[in-house]
Order: C-alpha cells, then structure tokens, then sequence
C-alpha cells in the first residue's frame, strides 16, 4: 500500500482539511469579517462536492476496512449536493447577529458529520461503521443545541444525544454477537459466515434498530419529531435528508450484503415497520402546526416508503431506494428551505402565518408547493418518479397489498401536503408574511431545488446512471 | 487465571452490565446518571468484544480494537452530552430529564 | 332511388322551416315567420296529395294489391352485427293515409292558427314548434322501421311538449307540458323494452321484413314463454304500452287532458287529429305481427280501448271545460279504434276492424280537428275555457256554430256524416268479434251523442253570459279552415276505404250492415234527444240528474281520481320514499362512510398523541420495546 | 415531431406563454389562442384518421411514436391513438375550448386559474394518447391534481372541504390503481421476457387467470372511482358544486371520462377472463349507479347538484356499457362518454353563467328566466333535452346503442340488468323537467331577475360549440360509430378467445 492509495478518500481527506482550513481561517480573521466565512465555506465546500464528480476506480483499503466503488461514490456525491444546498441556505439564517460568532463552527461541526457519512458508506467492516456513524452522530447533537441560548435547542440536543447513545449501544451490543458468531467484523466474511443461527438473529435485530433509529422508523422515531423541532432549521433539514440518506444508504447496502441469507426472515419485520412507519408518521404529521415538527413527521412517514425499495431485494430495489434518496433530498430541502428562508426573515414557524402567502410572497410559494407535490408523490415532479419506482419494486417482490397500503399512506400524506398548500394558496390572512426579497444564497440553494425537483424525473439517464451501479442479493 | 473461568460467565456478565444499563437509562431522572447508564451498555459491549476475541479468536485482534474504539468514542460522547447538560443545566437550573418535555405531541 | 324518392321531401321541408325559423326567431316581424311555415307545409300537403293520388289510383293496377315501397333509406347507426338503424322512407296505404290526414289538418292549422296566434309573444317559435311537430309526425308514419318510428315518436313527443309548454309563463301550461312529457316518457319506456325484445328475436326492425306475414321474422317469432305467454307477445304488450301512452289509453291517459293547456290550434292538430293516433298508427303498423303471432297481445289492445272509450266518454259527460271534453271525447275515440283493432284479425273480410280503425281514424281526425278549431274559435272569443261562461253564442258566431254542429252529428254517428260509416265498421267488426264489447261501443255511442250536444247546446245555445265585449265571429283565416274541414267531416265518409287501406293491402266487399246501423243511429238520436231536453233550454234537470247519482258524478267528474292516484304515487311515494331516502342515503351513509374514514383517521391520530409524551425516557422504553417485540416476532412468529 | 405528441406540446407552449402575461386580458388571449389551436388540432386528427383508416391502414393504433425513457424499467413514451382515443381526444377538445370561453372574465388571479386549466387539459391529453400505461397513470395524476387548486381557490361554497375530499378520494382511486398497473406490469408477459407497461404489447399475452383475479377489481374500481362508481362517487356532486364553471365543464365533461376509458382500456382489455368473471358485481353496482344517481338528482335543489347526480347515472351507464362486454356495448359507452361529456360540459357551462346573473343556484329560488334570458334558456333546453335521451341529439344515440349491446346478452341476469338501466330514463325525464320547469317557466320569481342580460359573445361561443356538437353526433352518428366499432376488432378478438364458462 503506497500513500497515493489513501488518495482513494479523497472525499474524506478533503472534507477534513476543509474542517481545518476553515477553524485555521476563522482564527485569522477579526471579529468584523466573520461573516466572510460564509462565502469561503460555501466556496471550498463547492469544490470538495466537485472534486466528487472525478471517476475513479474501485478500490479497498486498510485490509478491507474501507473500500469504494461507483455506487458508493454516487451516495456520498448525493449527499455532498444535498449539503451544498443545505449550506447556501443556511447563509441567511447565519447572518443573523446570534450566530455571529458562530459561523466557523457551523460550518465545521457540519463538514465533521459528513466525514462521518463518507466513512459509513465506505466501510467495510463494522469498525469503520460504528466509527463512521458516531463521527456522523455526536457533531449533529452539538449542532442541534447549536443555540444556546434557547431551551428547546439544549433539549434537542441532550434528547438526541441520549437516544443516539443508547441506539448506539445495542447496535454495538449486536456487533459483538455478529464478532462473537463469525469471528470477523469485516462484511465480505461475515456475509459469508451467516448461518442465521438465534444469536446472529439477535444480533441483526440490534443491529438494525441501531440503523433503524437513525432512519427514524417507527417505533424508533420518537425522538425525530422533538430533535427536528428544537434544532435550528438547517441542522434540522440536515438531519431529516443528510443524515437520513446516508443511514438509508448504508442500511441497503448492508442490508443486502452482510444480512443477505437473512433476507427471507427481515422481509416480513421490514413488511411490518413499512407499514407502522408509513402509518404512524402520517396520523402524528396530520395534526402538526409547526412546520419543522410537521416535516419531521412527514420524514417519518417517507422514511417508511424507503423501506419498500429494500424489501424488493433486487437491483430495481436499490436503484429505487437511491434514486428516491436523491428527490427526497431536492423535495425536501425545497420545502426546508423556504421555512428557513421565511424563519430567518420573519421568525415565523407555524402553519398559520403561511396564510395568503402566496399573495406575497408567489415564488417562495410556488416552490414549496411544488415540494409538497413532490413530497406527496404527485406528478410531473420528481417525487413522483420516486415513489413509482419504489412501489415498482416493492411489487416486484410480489408485495401487492403493501402497496397498497403504501398508496393509501401517500393519499392520507397528501392530505397534510395540502393543508400547507391550501394555507398559502387558498386560506385569507389579515396579515400575511410581507414580501421579502431573500439573499443569493437561498435563491441559488431554492433555485437548485426546484431544478432538482423538475428535472429529475423527467432525465430518465438519471436513473439509469444509478441503475449501472447499483447491485441486488 | 481468567482462562479457568469459562466464556459463559463474562458474557452472563456482560449480559447483566447491558440490562442494568438499559434499566438505570430508562428509570433514573438525573441526566447524568442516565450517561453513566449507557457507559455501563457500552462497557458491556467492550466485554463482549474482548472474551470472545480472547476465547474464541484468539490469533486476531478486532475485538480489542473495537473495544478500545468504543471507549475512545464514549468519551467524545460523554464530552458533548456533558457539554449539553451544562446548558441545560443553565437554562433549567436543573438536570432532571422530566423537564425535558417543552416539545411534545 | 324510384319514382316516390321526392316523399322525402315531405317531412324535410317542416324541418327546415323549423330550423330556419327557430334560428332566426326573433328576427322575424309580424307574421313573416307563420307565412314561411304555412307555405312549407302548403308544398308538404300538396306533395302529400300527389302522393296520395300517384299510390291509390295512377300507379295502382287495377285488380292487385297494394305494396309498400320504401321510397328512400339511409343507413343511420349500426347497433349490433344485425340491426342497423335506417331511417327512410316507407310508402304504403296507411302511411299513405296518414300523410294525407297529417298534412290537411296541419296545413288547417297552420292557416287557423295565422289568425288566432296573431300578436302572440314568440308568434315565429310557434310556427317553428308546429313545423318541428309536422316533420315529427310525417317521419314518424313514413318510417320504414321500428326504431326509426321510435326516433320520431320520441321526437313528436318533445314537440308536443314544446307546445303544450307554448305558454311557458304560466305554471299550469308548463306542468301540464311536463306531465304530458313524462307519462309519454313513460309509455316509451315500454316501447322501448318492446323493441328490444321484439328486434332482438328476429333480428331486424324493418317493417317490411317483420310484417310480411311469410317471412322469416314472423317465423322466426315464438321463442320462449314468460308467465304463460310468449316472449313476443310481451314484446307486443310492451310496445302496445308505448302506443298506449301516446294515445291516452287507460291508464296512461293522465296527460291528455291537462295538454289542453297549450293553444287551442295545438289542439286540434296534435291532441285530436294526428299525434294521440300515433299508438293507432303503431298497432295498425305492426298489425300482421300482432294477429299472427300475439292474438293475446290484440286482446289486450282490444279491451284496454273498449274500456277506455267508456270511461272517457262518462267522463266526458261532466265535464265543463270545453277543451277537456274534446279530449275525453278524444280518448274516447282513440279506444275505439284501438278496439276495433283489437277485434280484427288478418287479411280479407276478416281484416274489416283493421280497416275500420283506420277509416276511423281518418274521419275522426278531420271532425275532431274541427271540433277544436271551432272550440277555439269560441274561446277566441269569449276568452274562456268554461262552458259555463258561454251561453248562446250561434247569433254571434255563425260559421263556427254551423260547422260545430256538423261536427257533432259527425261524432254522434248520424248519417250521412262521416263519422257513421266509419262508426258503422266498427260496430260490425266488434259484433263479428266480441259480443260484450259490442255493446259497451253501443252504449259509448249513445253517451257520445249526449255529451257532445250537451256541450253544443251549452256553447249555443241557453241564455247569452257577460261577456267583456260582444264576441264576434273569427276572421277569414280561422273560418275557412272550419269550413273546410266541415266539408272533410261530410263527406269523407263516402271514401272507398275498403279498396284503399286494408290489413293485407287487398281490396275487399264492405257494406252497410243495417241491422248495426240502424240501432248505432238511434242510440246516436237518442243520446241527441236527451242532450236536447236537458241543455237545450237551462232548466234544473242537469242539476237533478247530478245530484241524483251524486256519489257516481263526483267521481266522474274527478276523473275518476286517477289523476289523484298519480299524484299520490309519484309525489307521495316516488319523492318522500324512494328520492328522499336515496338522497338521504346517499348523504348520510355513502357519504358518511367516506368522511367517517376520514374522520376516522383524524380521531385515531388525534388520539395516539399521547405516544410522542415528549419525555425521552419513554422514547427510550419504546425503543427497547419495539426491540423486545421485534426479538419475539422473530422467535415467535417467524 | 408526431400529431400525438403535440397535443401535449401545445398545452405546455400555452402555459409556458401565460406564464409571461400579466393580466387577465393577456392571459385568457393566449389560451384562447392555444386552445384554439388544439382543437384545430384535434379536428385535423379525427380527419387525418378517418383517411388513414379509409386508406386501408388497420393498424391497431395509428401515429403511433414510441421512445425509450426509462430502459432499466422499460418504460416508454409510447403514444398512438385508434378511433376510440380520437374520438375522446375530440371531445377534450371542444370542451376545453368552451371552458376557456366559460371562464373569460375570471378576475381573480387569472394567470393562475389559466394555468391550471390547461395543466389538467394536458394531463387529459396526455391519457388519451398514452399506450404505455406508466405515462397514462402519470397523466392520469397529472388531470387531477390541479383540481384542488381549481377548487379549492376559485371555487365556492365549502370549496376547500369538497377540493380535499375530491382530491383524495381521486388519489385513493390511484392507490388502487397503481397496485393493478404494477400486478400488470410484473405479469406483462410470460416468465422470462420483458416486462412492460405498452398496453399493445401486454395484450398479446395472457396475464394468468389468478393474477386477473386479483388485479381486475383494483384496476376497475380505481378507474371506476373517478368514473364516479357507486358507492365511491360522493366527491362528485361536492366536487362539482363547488367548482368554478370551466372546472366543473373540464372535469365532468373530460376528466370523469378518464375513468371509462381507463376501464375499458386497462381493465377490460387486458384481463378480460377476470372482466368475464367479475363482472356481474360491477353491473349490479352500476346499475344501482344509473337509477340510483337518477333518483339522487330528483332531489336535490342546487343545480349543480342537480347535474352532479345525473352524472353518476350517465357515468354509471359508461361504466355498465364496458361491463357488458361486446361491440356495441363498448361502442355505446364511447359514445356515451362523448355524448355525456358535451352535455355536461354545456350544462355546467349554463349553470355557471346563470349563477353569475342570479347569484344563486337554488332552483327554488329562481323562476321564469326564459323570458329574460332566452339565449341561455333555449340552450338550457337543448341541454336538458339532450340530457334526457332525445333523438336528434348525442345522448339519444349513446343510450340506444349501450341499451342494445346490454341487451344483446341472452341470460336473464343482463336482460334485467339493462331493464333496469333502462328505467333511468323516465326518472332523467322527471328531474330535467323538474328544472326546467321550475328555472326557466312560469313568472319570474324575483324582479331583480328582470334585468338580467342574455349571453356574451363568448358565451355564446362558449355554448354554441357544444351544442353543435351535440346535435351533430346526435343527427349524423354513424361515422362516430363506425369509427369506433373498427376500433374494437382487437379487443373483440381477444374477448372471442375466452372460454366461457357454463355459457
């Protein structure tokens, strides 16, 4: 191994000199240029996301720990997009004179949880796994306490990071039953070596519930809806598609490498968590006001419709589940960034001050409706596609009436999708959110949204690109 | 000495440390007391990795590894959540987790 | 293409003075648009003449049969892999017929009706609903199949609708319109279900093709049994239903009387002469099925219209509106040409009831379109419909009063009006047939005589009333056409109908039975003779004999509340229980039951709230749980 | 580029061009003027076809275009037309041309409203052309979804209720119908080959006996829904009145029309062993549809309601005329889909344009309105009568040909069935006498009413076109016939291959 070989983490290497040219830059500048931060960030940050886009040959390091390959490499430039988008348009939200101090760590606390991702999805044994997924972890807790001053963001904070924690510690407990009955923590060898014997059973199960804790499945979402609320809007968008994709991504991939002769038993507990998880998000986001705790729980709720790509257990599945990942991101972060853009301006979170607003506001309208319809999986937008191909391989398993059941869930999300249509189009306010004009970053971060969001389902190359790459049991 | 004990009994252990880890997490009402908690869970965990490196793998060294990870990363844990709970310490003058319930349905 | 092609002609021209006349309605000042509509059916009524004259006598071979010919058919829609809907042109002696009573009268109306719309609100929409009515009509007597026949019967049923409706502003017209519409509707329903029995057993609706009594449709007939009677022979009944209905049989004839509503001239054409005969015209049509493959079905025909033409006739006796008793008289003659049809059978001398009906037919259109336009004459000027408001009107109203009389003799089966012979044939055929029916028409003839002259007597005879201004007679155009018509009801008694319209289209012998005729003819003295003594001079004697049989002559005189009935069941029981509770049902449990999902749905989530407590140790036990549970569903179910 | 595709291009061109304008005069200028354009359009297709067809071409489908979208799933962008397609492509057409002239003076926030509009145009467009049935469901949405802002902001009465309730009774109907398209798609042709969503090409094969067993109900009721299907037709009468006029035209005229057609094309003809099966619950429940709407509509008071019901009975009767299963039935529901969707359109148009004199659409509240408004008051007539079955107009042909195509059955179950659906139209005959009488007859009711003023030019246009339409199919329907009589040969040959049990 020559040490041209770790340039094989470019991604990773890159990501953390970013973190400590940034702590290097922020300690050289004065109090008054902080805020030049912002655009250096967002700058070098640009390039990493490009440097993403150079091909580069498959290929394993430290013994197996860490390996990479087209697909993996298309997940972590999935996320990269999707954190860019997440950084423009923090900008606004940054500026503002609390965060003033403030911005450098933002910036690195958020690069460090990125590594951690990269590292996930590269791993090749459970080591780099759990460290990744820590590394990807920890940070996210302090971000959400990020402000300091606020109660609800401390409780965010500790919330998250003592469920994480305990997640955590049966997931590792699981692992070292997975090391216990095989001997290895390296996927390839214990892919091999998986007998399906009760302990590896246990094992698996407290595996997953460490991941399905991360993707927020019910029953292990509960602490989602309060994170998502209390944490700054940005670290919540953060969490609800970063986070949420990469333990996604993982998760597949795992799923179908190292669990692959469990397959036949995890389809019907996945079948049953579709469900409860589709269900239960939706009846809990019915009711929400506020827009974060509404999208928390409108995460939930697609984090369920992921499940059905993986229950497929086939090539489509995964392609479906990475392709899904990839909307969601653009959907989401469409509709997360036109909270984050009304909150910075006005400070307004509920549903209720989004009255008339398209009335004054018919840009930011137009985009957040266009998520919501792509959220809810309403054609033209991408969201459709998503959801299609999702059910296309739910189906392909044979899998008719969950379906269903997923359809009817998408028709029961739809209704909620609406209120927030109908509160912007429809209802009449007194006083309405005032037109605002928002700054450059958020126009280019809503800009690439609504792209996102319209040309991805129509660019069917899109799918077909990760339908090279991607790999069924 | 510690190869006359046999691998059931660390992992009795281990299994006992990793329940009443679970238990103190959820029935203790002091924050900090509930990070001491998931130490024991995680403590559990580096047993486990370290006999059954020790008994049944014993030409490798993962299990060590990982077990030294594990307590690397506890510590960073610990350092955050110790972080947080002083904050919130400030802000609710307590560390009790009942309070802890501003966000809620 | 043949000789006859340009009948098609006939019905065409009254489509297109509709259709220019509707369109340009309100661009039309004065009379322009009645004098377009006249002229159209001035060609429509000669052609129909020439038709006449061509068929019967110049193209007729002495010695043969008359044969139908379709002058003209286009395929208009295919329906199954067999019936293919033609619409054309058929030419033979009814339809022959019935062109020449549909034109005359309609072109009489059409010139009556120049002087009694006059200065009418929406003068060129009436001569566009009439030239719509005309074009029905002739499409439907010239159809050379049964479902063209029911395009068109469809079609004049609007028209009727559109002019019984004629004063749209006021809520009686309207209704009654509606009325009209909706039991014809009704009666179609029936025709239709005939139809679709009848077509579907032999395969074709062709007129031709089912009625040649050798052919194949004919044969092919039978088929299986339904409650002791053949599938055809319900078919039969069924469309029987549809004629029924048009023509105001019991119990479909509910409508007719209220159709008094429209203008008088609408009337006379459509409510006594042409459309009402309709259901004549539709049995006579299919008249070969009916005698030789459902004579159970011609029972049918035959007692529903004895009956009716009793109970019209007693009704008809009460009466005050002088419309409305034209109208029972109407229905009263309809039964009995419906029952003279019910009594015939097929071909020859057997055939006379066929040709008696339509002899009947003929005659009564042209007497009971005078009837009507002389009653309009008078309404025309007194301004009322009640005979009560009229009252020696024969000084004021001369030609009507003349041409009214003759009319009634007419009606009343006094020689030599026309109305005897026809009257006469169908006596003979009833007694050939059915003694019991014979005499219900005996007695029907008598109370026709009465009812009839108690309402000429009560027009013009008795006492003159208050009249607003002094009634004068009608003008030149309202009185030829009386005249006219008058001359028709005389002598068209005298037309060789034997020779001309027959059941199998072959002449044969008919004579004057004596032995009928004489008793018809003093059972019509007697009934003038009664009229005569009790309405002749006002006197108490009405009132005595009303009060004598007073339960009998409130019924009578309520129609014997069947009207009554109707209402009860369609507002009662239609509307309160079946369209209430569907509306209801469909309010409350459909559509409870999706917004009850709904709710549903909302009370469930409002409901598991509690499960986000926001404590985050309970997170944590549920986190633990849903382990636990996950390791038993494993264990357990797995 | 192919005739097909620009049915979808010239709606996106028009709201690619209202996106540019700024008022109401510029907006409803260009889609006129696109509309316009599309109904040329279609008029030039139903020529081209007939000359195709008459140049002896017997393709199944026509103009056809197929391009490759999404390989790995094999999903194309596959368009082609027969002559049942052109005749609903026509028919869109010419109702959505009336509806852009039925909504000329939308004041409130007129970009938006035209934009809508021409979006669900496109997704109707689009449905009709699609032989893929992955772009037809994704046109199917795409018809739909607009309907709620269309409601939901322009609409009245509790608009935002019925937009939702619409909204997701609809989705719920694609819930279905999307676990029928995939059970179709995954059994689209025997083990091994390639899977595909091209109806054409998924008819060549059987989809196995059970498979259609499963999947026929949920593809026929998710269709059915929007074909307003007792019992799940209630977002119809709420949807329609609380809709703005041209919405109300749109969506009963054309979108309900989307579930026939998807019946027939989906449903039926790719499964029809399990159709043959079935069958019978669906004509019970249609024929329950067509009185039961019948009576529904003699008692509502509201006009839109009114004519929200009569649409369940003639939708039902779309519904049952597929069910029957044979060549003049399909014919008749194609035609009745045409008939049903010029009469509607034109009755919500009139309904829209009487509330915008009188404010109300309470019959009871109104009275005599032929004598001041006679141009919508004779239309109203021809509506009605049309409606109700009269010769001479559309609906007459459409019933004749459904009533004889169910009839056409031998046992007694279909003889009965269609006795019954028969019945519906003298209880039709009740309720738009009802109306008429009451709205349109006898004194007017209130003197505010005396100075209303008869249609615009643009409403006269608006229903002038549909009501040529209307008599035009109604005197000459033998081409429309025939048209699709010679469409039907594949799926009459298909159904001729089926083993009749017991029959």
């Amino acid at each position: 191994m020559s040490l041209s070989d770790l340039l094989t983490m470019r991604n990773e290497l890159l990501l953390t000199f970013l973190a400590m040219i940034l702590l290097t830059i922020d300690l050289n500048l004065n109090h008054a240029k902080k805020s030049w931060m912002i655009p250096i960030s967002i700058g070098l940050f640009l390039v990493v996301t490009l440097v993403g886009f150079i091909p580069q040959a498959d290929q394993t390091l430290f013994g197996g720990m860490y390996h990479t390959n087209g697909l993996i490499q298309l997940m972590k430039n999935i996320l990269n997009i999707g954190a860019f988008i997440i950084l423009l348009q923090s900008a606004s939200w940054l500026k503002t004179p609390a965060n003033a101090n403030k911005i450098s760590e933002y910036f690195f606390l958020l690069v460090t949880t990125l590594i951690g991702m990269n590292f996930m999805i590269s791993s090749g044994d459970f080591l780099m796994l759990y460290l990744g997924l820590e590394l990807a972890t920890i940070p996210i807790a302090a971000l959400a306490a990020f402000t300091h001053f606020n109660t609800k963001s401390s409780e965010a904070g500790i919330k998250l990071l003592l469920s994480s924690a305990l997640s955590s510690g049966i997931l590792l407990y699981g692992i070292s039953m997975i090391y216990g009955t095989c001997g290895s923590i390296y996927f390839d060898a214990i892919g091999a070596a998986y007998a399906n014997v009760p302990l590896q059973v246990l094992a698996f199960i407290f595996f997953f519930t460490g991941m399905a804790f991360k993707i927020s499945l019910v029953p292990f979402h509960l602490w989602t809806a309060d994170v998502y609320e209390g944490a700054p809007i940005n670290v919540t968008s953060y969490l609800s598609v970063i986070s949420k994709g990469a333990a996604a991504f993982i998760l597949i991939i795992v799923m179908f490498t190292v669990f692959k002769t469990l397959a036949p038993l995890y389809k019907n507990m996945i079948y049953l968590i579709a469900v409860l998880t589709m269900t239960v998000g939706n009846l809990f986001a019915m009711r929400q006001k506020n827009m974060k705790r509404f999208l928390a729980f409108s995460s939930i709720a697609q984090a369920g419709f992921i499940l059905l790509g993986i229950l497929g257990t086939n090539k489509m599945g995964m392609t479906s589940v990475v392709y899904f990942v990839l909307v969601y991101i653009f959907s989401n972060l469409g509709a997360f960034g036109v909270v984050s853009a009304i909150s910075a301006k006005t400070g307004k979170e509920y549903m209720d001050d989004y009255d008339g607003l398209y009335l004054t506001n018919p840009k930011l309208s137009l985009l957040m409706m266009l998520s919501m319809f792509s959220l809810a999986g309403i054609p033209p937008v991408a969201g459709f596609f998503g959801k299609m191909f999702l059910f296309t391989s739910a189906a392909s398993g044979g899998y008719y009436w969950l379906v269903f059941i997923a359809v009817l869930n998408a028709t029961i999300s739809l209704y909620y999708y609406l209120l927030v249509v109908k509160a912007m189009f429809i209802n009449k306010n007194e006083q309405p959110i005032a037109f605002f004009h928002s700054d450059g970053y958020t126009k280019v971060g809503l800009m690439l949204c609504a792209l996102g969001i319209f040309v991805l389902g129509f660019w069917s190359q899109v799918y077909e690109f990760i339908n090279g790459l991607t790999f069924g049991i | 000495m510690i190869d006359n004990i046999p691998l059931n009994a660390f992992l009795v252990i281990s299994t006992l440390m990793f329940f009443i880890g679970i238990y103190g997490f959820l029935t203790r009402r002091n924050l900090i007391t509930m990070l001491m908690s998931i130490e024991l869970i995680l403590n559990s965990v580096n047993i486990n990795f370290v006999v059954f490196n020790k008994f049944l793998y014993p030409n490798q060294l993962h299990g060590h590894f990982f077990s030294l990870i594990v307590i690397a990363v506890a510590a960073s844990e610990a350092a955050v959540a110790i972080a947080i709970i002083i904050n919130i310490y400030r802000n609710f003058k307590s560390i009790d987790v009942e309070n802890l319930d501003q966000m809620k349905f | 293409m043949n000789s006859y092609a340009y009948t098609l002609l006939i019905p065409l021209i009254p489509f297109f003075v509709f259709v220019s006349v509707g369109m340009a309605e309100d661009k039309l000042k004065g009379k322009l648009g009645g004098l377009i509509g006249t002229a159209g059916l001035g060609i429509a009524t000669f052609l129909s003449y020439f038709t006449a004259f061509k068929y019967f006598i110049s193209d007729h071979v002495a010695g043969t049969g008359y044969t139908s010919v379709k002058a003209f058919e286009i395929t208009w829609l295919h329906l199954t892999d067999k019936l293919t809907i033609n619409l054309g042109v058929l030419i033979d002696p009814i339809s022959v017929m019935m062109l020449v009573v549909i034109t005359t009268v309609s072109f009489m109306v059409h010139i009556y009706s120049l002087g009694y719309m006059e200065g009418e609100r929406g003068f060129a929409r009436f001569y566009a609903f009439l030239s719509l009515f005309s074009f029905s009509m002739l499409g439907l007597v010239l159809a050379t199949n049964l479902f063209q026949m029911y395009i068109f019967w469809e079609l004049v049923g609007v028209s009727s609708f559109l002019l019984i409706g004629y004063y749209y502003e006021k809520p009686s017209a309207f209704s009654a319109a509606k009325k009209a519409f909706i039991v014809t509707r009704f009666a179609d329903l029936g025709f239709l279900i005939g139809i679709l029995i009848l077509s579907f057993n032999t395969g074709t609706f062709d007129f031709k093709e089912l009625t040649n009594p050798h052919g194949i449709a004919i044969a092919s007939m039978g088929g299986a049994a339904f409650m002791g009677l053949s599938v055809i022979t319900w078919a039969l009944i069924f469309i029987f239903i549809g004629g029924a209905g048009k023509s105001a049989m019991f119990p479909l004839h509910i409508w007719l009387p209220d159709a008094m509503e429209g203008p008088t001239p609408v009337s006379a054409l459509i409510h006594a002469a042409t459309m009402v005969v309709a259901g004549v015209y539709l049995v006579a049509r299919l008249f070969p099925v009916y005698s030789q493959t459902g004579p159970a079905a011609l029972q049918v025909v035959a007692w529903v219209g004895a009956f009716t033409s009793l109970f019209a006739a007693v009704i008809a006796t009460t009466q005050t509106d002088i419309k409305r008793v034209l109208a029972f008289s109407t229905m009263s003659q309809i039964g009995y040409m419906m029952l003279s049809l019910g009594v015939s059978k097929y071909g020859g001398e057997d055939g006379l009831g066929f040709m008696a009906s339509n002899f009947h037919l003929f005659t009564h259109a042209m007497f009971k379109a005078l009837l009507f336009l002389g009653a309009g004459a008078v309404i025309h000027a007194v301004h009322s419909n009640d005979m009560n408001d009229m009252g020696g009107l024969r000084k004021y109203l001369p030609i009507t009063h003349i041409t009214f009389l003759i009319a009634c003799l007419t009606i009343a089966g006094i020689p030599p009006f026309s109305g005897f012979f026809s009257k006469d044939e169908i006596l003979s055929a009833a007694f050939e047939s059915n003694k019991i029916l014979f005499g219900i028409e005996y007695f029907v003839a008598g109370l026709t005589a009465f009812y009839m002259f108690r309402l000429y007597y009560n027009i013009f005879w008795g006492h003159d009333r208050h009249y607003h201004h002094t009634p004068h007679e009608a003008p030149l155009v309202m009185t030829v056409p009386l005249m006219i018509l008058a001359f028709g009801s005389i002598f068209s008694g005298f037309l060789p109908f034997h020779n001309l319209v027959t059941s199998d289209g072959l002449a044969f012998e008919s004579h004057i039975d004596w032995m009928i005729a004489i008793p018809s003819i003093l059972v019509g003295v007697l009934g003038i003779a009664v009229a005569t003594i009790m309405y002749k001079k006002e006197n108490a004697l009405p009132d005595k004999v009303a009060a004598s049989f007073s339960f009998f002559y409130r019924w009578a005189f309520k129609k014997f509340y069947v009207d009554e009935f109707y209402m009860f069941v369609t507002k009662k029981i239609i509307f309160n229980y079946i369209s209430r509770p569907v509306a209801w049902f469909d309010r409350h449990i459909v559509d409870g039951t999706m917004n009850g999902i709904a709710n549903l749905i909302v009370f469930v989530s409002f409901n598991i709230k509690g499960l986000q407590s926001g404590r985050v140790q309970q997170y944590a036990f549920v986190f633990v749980g849903g382990v636990v549970a996950m390791v038993l569903i494993f264990v357990y179910v797995l | 580029m192919n005739i097909l595709t620009l049915f979808v291009v010239i709606p996106v061109l028009t709201v690619a061009g209202i996106l540019f304008t700024k008022d109401l005069k510029q907006s409803r200028l260009v889609s006129a003027i696109g509309m316009t354009a599309q109904l040329i359009l279609s008029a030039i297709l139903v020529y081209l076809y007939v000359t195709e067809r008459q140049a002896g071409n017997m393709a199944p489908m026509l103009f056809t275009f197929d391009a490759l979208w999404f390989p790995a799933l094999n999903i194309h962008y596959a368009v082609g037309v027969d002559g049942i397609s052109v005749a609903m492509i026509a028919l869109t057409g010419v109702v959505v041309f009336a509806g852009i002239f039925a909504s000329w003076k939308m004041e409130f926030l007129s970009r938006e409203f035209f934009i809508s509009l021409i979006l669900l145009a496109t997704g109707v467009f689009g449905f009709f052309i699609s032989l893929d049935l992955f772009t037809m469901f994704l046109f199917y949405e795409i018809a739909v979804i607009p309907m709620y802002l269309l409601i939901g902001i322009w609409g009245s009465g509790p608009k935002e209720y019925s937009a939702m309730k619409l909204t997701l009774m609809l989705m719920g109907g694609s819930a279905l119908l999307m676990v029928g398209i995939l059970g179709i798609y995954f059994y689209s042709v025997p083990t091994g080959g390639q899977l595909t969503f091209n109806v054409l090409e998924i008819a060549k094969h059987k989809i196995p006996i059970e498979m259609q067993r499963f999947l026929f109900p949920f593809t026929f009721v998710g269709f059915g829904i929007l074909g307003a299907l007792f019992p799940f037709h209630t977002w119809s009468p709420d949807g329609h009145a609380s809709a703005p006029t041209a919405v109300s035209m749109l969506h009963a005229g054309v979108l309900m029309k989307l579930g026939g057609y998807g019946a027939f094309r989906v449903a039926i003809f790719l499964m029809p062993e399990a159709a043959h099966e079935q069958a019978w619950i669906f004509i019970i429940l249609t024929s329950i549809s067509v009185v039961y709407g019948a009576f529904g509509a003699i008692f509502q008071k509201d006009l839109k309601y009114i004519n929200a019901y009569s649409s369940v009975s003639h939708c039902g009767l779309v519904l049952f005329a597929v069910l029957m299963m044979n060549q003049t039935a399909f014919t008749g529901a194609v035609i009745q889909m045409i008939s049903h969707g010029l009469m509607t359109a034109l009755f919500f148009a009139l309904i829209g344009m009487i509330y915008g004199r009188t404010h109300t659409r309470m019959i009871n509240e109104m009275g005599g309105l032929m004598k001041v408004i006679p141009f919508l008051g004779v239309v109203y007539v021809i509506a009605g009568l049309a409606s109700l079955g009269l010769p001479g107009f559309s609906g007459f042909v459409a019933e004749m040909t459904v009533f004889f195509g169910a009839y056409e059955h031998v046992d007694l179950f279909h003889r009965v069935a269609t006795i019954v659906a028969v019945s519906s139209i003298v209880i039709t005959a009740v309720y738009i006498l009802r109306v008429v009488g009451t709205l349109l007859m006898g004194p007017i009711t209130d003197k505010h009413f005396l100075h209303l003023e008869d249609a615009n030019w643009y409403e006269r246009l608006s229903t002038i076109t549909l009501v040529i339409g209307i008599t035009f199919i109604g005197m000459a329907p033998l081409w429309l016939s025939d048209m699709i009589h010679f469409s039907l040969a594949p799926i009459i040959a298909k159904l001729a291959t089926i083993q009749l049990p017991g029959m």
